[in-house]
């Protein structure tokens, strides 16, 4: 900085004189930045701020500028997800009376997200699970009717929320299944240690109207799904510590499993594992799966990816492996895709960098530093 | 260590399947009281401790994420925030509930079931982040899982740091 | 340069031996109203903006701290927190009260008045710390001290980032 | 750890059965430490936690054993103190209803030291001073029949409060001066921005019973001092930007003044200085000044010291530079020092490693790494 001072101070005595004819700078009016429209490439990343754990938050970032463009406080060890439209981020949290002791007090609040500016809030029985983000801790039927809220004390149930008049109408036991992963207007799911899948169904005001238990899926003792479920055209993908991809179609009123197929060859099986906080990421409209996959044995399921790899959804074609290594990147841990026709791939790691990916062709377009302290979950609408 | 993984995961699943949370309060307090009523064996512990600080691995130093009993804890190391690998920091409170692993220990070929709890009401310790998964389950097999805030049913529900308790040990 | 500090330094003396909030705030008011009132000059800024660009040093890129306007800020830049140099970010309040520095712009050799207001409401931005403390001053002079946070007054008192706003020139 | 896993493994083939024959581990025993007796080496160590200010902390730390010992939960932007025995840590700290936003509560939370458990609180008007720790934003009376606590909303004025009875007793204006820096049993004297200090004398219910304004010891606009003063015998020093050494005796019922001193040559006046956050340190019993100090002009009054001076308070003479580049230090922006018969010194780097050295010889002891987020601020009693 001391040179380019002198180089000023040098350039002043040269031309100061015909600078100075120019007019001064005009008085500035400090405002407050609204949001534009919400583009594809914008993600919603939730930094668990796991050293200071009650000073989560939720960072916007703009995947083709590069910039943050604000931020929305998410309390401690929270959940996040998006309304349908986008246009509400919900921030299910615990705060305490003394910052990191005291009563305590559980809440789901609402921040519009054209401003950031919170719109209200639904204060909630004491129960709320406290976990790592996932979809399924906090999430809104599909037609924004409802809010779903998982509670776990550690009895597992949930709440039913109504968005628009910010009340609480029911909680709903789920018999030791947990997380509440939403279908059509009034369907809830929770995944069960039988490897099951208990689906609610409600009724208008919100009530239990029914429930069914599906047949297993999985084998929580040789190989579980990771909880962390991925939104699919007609309902949601789980992976399994061992590479299984089980779909789940969502759009009858239970439940059906398609085939589970295998993201690495019987030679792979074992060796190579997805794994981390956020274990895939899938375009929609494409069908292609990214999953961060590592070398590793049982116990690594929380490993990050050393290689992000490629699939086909319909073919089961793994159609690229993209090395991590080459760009310097420390393991990722949390993906996410956008949604568009050029899509664009966000990837978390360890050390909470960034990096931004073309989806298409796997090239490393941007690294973010340090974007978040642990930053461990993306949403985009 | 296979055979006691799955009583361990037997019951955790029926414990899981509960439904209020006295019963399952009660059921963790069965298991933890049964641990605690394993007789304390004559040991010089003062000596064991010498040698283990003489060997001084990773494997034998509760400020290293590598010790022995910490195979499937998730958070801060107690012992590098004012506790030690079985106690909490002055001033926190330990969780009641907790979730449950086997470890071996490679010093007596041994494997041990320990509790997983964690120290409550401050804010996060912050030092010796530690993560290990060894048999950890998701969170539908929530007495395996150690991604919850055992804190949560505390008075104080803020999570500080972890400790590794030793229940007993897991004859093969 | 000094003369105009010599008489910002002599407001805000008196402004702090002034006991009554009320009247601190009403007196700060009266330099942010007068400043306001200054005429905006006919500027084409977007050509300003380009040709700022294209130098692109840190002293003409206000996500840098070594941006000309910044010379006593400390705290997180707002233009990296989704505000500008001189705009909050979405979703904070603007401090009404703040701290006052002149700053010397190379690019045409004029010193400014700035106001280094804080933005309130929201969590710490936690990007682009700064801490510059050109004739920066003690807490006992507290309009130009940058170490108190200038949310105190704000309904959210939190501090979220900091930003420099153009007052007017400070003519020799 | 895969290769130590594997010796022991093989370990095991060989002699387990050896191993074998001793007895299996004790079962343990959850319990929760106490601490024992407090050390001379023991430091407060006041972390802001600047980039989640939310969630600053004291870290007890041994500056013997360099292990930490536990933790108190400070809020935000705190003011921290030790009690005269030194039995007890004060907060003053501010909380928001949730997290980083709504209702704000400023508060003094008393902890027992003994145990580092909270012993009460007292609830203040929401005026509470938001600045960086000093000892003079929160302090005791030297009897502890009071708490002074230092208010600035912008006007400035402080709280008398009890620390038995955990009551507000009153506020006292401070005419635009700012700080407690309490003295004897009843006096509390505040910085001026004329130079001056304000000394209010209170009645025995902590009422103001008289107030006096000195003539300037210092000139605000040449040199002005920090405001981070030190304890000296009878009563505080404060340097000033330039090395000028302000030793204030506080024994008699208004402070008294010293002729002013220099910490450095005329040669070095204005290109080395004092800095960073807490600017000196000093050993009472011996009479040693120990102050970071780096190259630096106007404006540099914050950067951290790229060497430690060490001087003798009586003869002003300085006994010894310690250069931190030698040790890979960062600059060094806070420091304390033991007030025992072997006394160590800590100092805070801006990266917040702390180092330990020999207070007599400056030999470096220690170098504990990341000890906080951003640690300014040392207490010990």
């Amino acid at each position: 900085m001391r040179t380019e001072l002198l180089s000023a101070a040098l350039l002043c005595l040269l031309g100061c004189p015909l600078v100075r004819a120019a007019p001064p700078l005009p008085t500035e009016h400090l405002t407050v930045e609204k949001l534009g429209p919400a583009k594809a490439h914008w993600v919603y990343v939730v930094d668990e701020a796991f050293f200071n754990e009650t000073d989560a938050r939720v960072d916007l970032f703009d995947g083709d500028s590069y910039r943050r463009l604000g931020q929305i406080d998410a309390g401690f060890n929270p959940g996040v997800n998006l309304s349908p439209d986008g246009s509400t981020t919900v921030v299910a949290t615990t705060y305490f009376a003394r910052g990191g002791h005291g009563a305590r007090t559980d809440v789901v609040e609402f921040t519009d997200n054209s401003t950031l500016s919170l719109t209200g809030e639904i204060v909630l029985p004491p129960k709320r699970a406290n976990t790592l983000p996932t979809y399924f801790n906090l999430a809104y039927s599909a037609d924004s009717h409802f809010l779903y809220v998982a509670y776990v004390t550690p009895a597992s149930s949930f709440g039913v929320l109504d968005p628009a008049k910010k009340t609480v109408l029911d909680e709903i036991d789920t018999a030791g299944c947990v997380l509440v992963i939403p279908s059509g207007p009034n369907r809830v799911s929770s995944l069960c240690e039988s490897g099951r899948m208990l689906t609610v169904t409600l009724d208008a005001d919100g009530h239990e109207a029914s429930r069914a238990l599906s047949e297993p899926f999985f084998d929580a003792d040789t190989d579980p799904v990771f909880v962390q479920g991925v939104a699919s055209k007609d309902g949601y993908l789980f992976l399994s510590f061992l590479g299984q991809v089980h779909e789940v179609d969502f759009s009858a009123p239970q439940p059906v499993f398609r085939a589970p197929w295998s993201i690495v060859t019987s030679a792979e099986k074992g060796h190579w594992r997805p794994g981390g906080q956020t274990v895939a990421a899938l375009h929609r409209g494409l069908g292609r799966l990214y999953v961060p996959m590592h070398r590793g044995g049982e116990g690594s399921h929380k490993s990050g990816g050393t290689e992000i790899w490629v699939f086909d959804l319909k073919t089961h074609e793994r159609l690229a492996r993209w090395p991590l290594s080459a760009h310097k990147l420390a393991a990722v841990i949390a993906i996410q895709v956008s949604q568009d026709d050029a899509p664009i791939v966000f990837a978390a790691t360890e050390k909470s960098d960034v990096a931004v990916f073309d989806a298409l062709t796997g090239q490393l377009k941007h690294i973010e530093k340090q974007l978040g302290q642990t930053s461990w979950f993306f949403l985009n609408p | 260590m296979r055979s006691i993984d799955r009583v361990f995961e037997q019951s955790s699943r029926s414990l899981a399947q509960r439904t209020s949370r006295r019963s399952v309060l009660a059921a963790l307090g069965r298991v933890l009281t049964g641990a605690a009523l394993l007789p304390l064996l004559p040991i010089d512990r003062s000596s064991r401790a010498a040698a283990s600080e003489a060997a001084a691995s990773a494997l034998d130093n509760p400020q290293s994420c590598e010790y022995w009993k910490y195979c499937a804890i998730d958070g801060f190391l107690c012992s590098c925030c004012g506790g030690s690998s079985h106690s909490c920091p002055p001033g926190t409170a330990p969780s009641p509930i907790t979730w449950i692993g086997t470890c071996h220990n490679p010093a007596d070929a041994r494997d041990y079931i320990v509790s997983y709890n964690d120290c409550c009401g401050k804010t996060s310790c912050g030092n010796c982040e530690c993560n290990r998964n060894e048999h950890e389950k998701p969170m539908y097999r929530l007495s395996r899982n150690n991604d919850v805030n055992w804190c949560m049913a505390n008075a104080d529900s803020n999570y500080h740091c972890s400790v590794s308790v030793i229940l007993g040990v897991a004859e093969p």
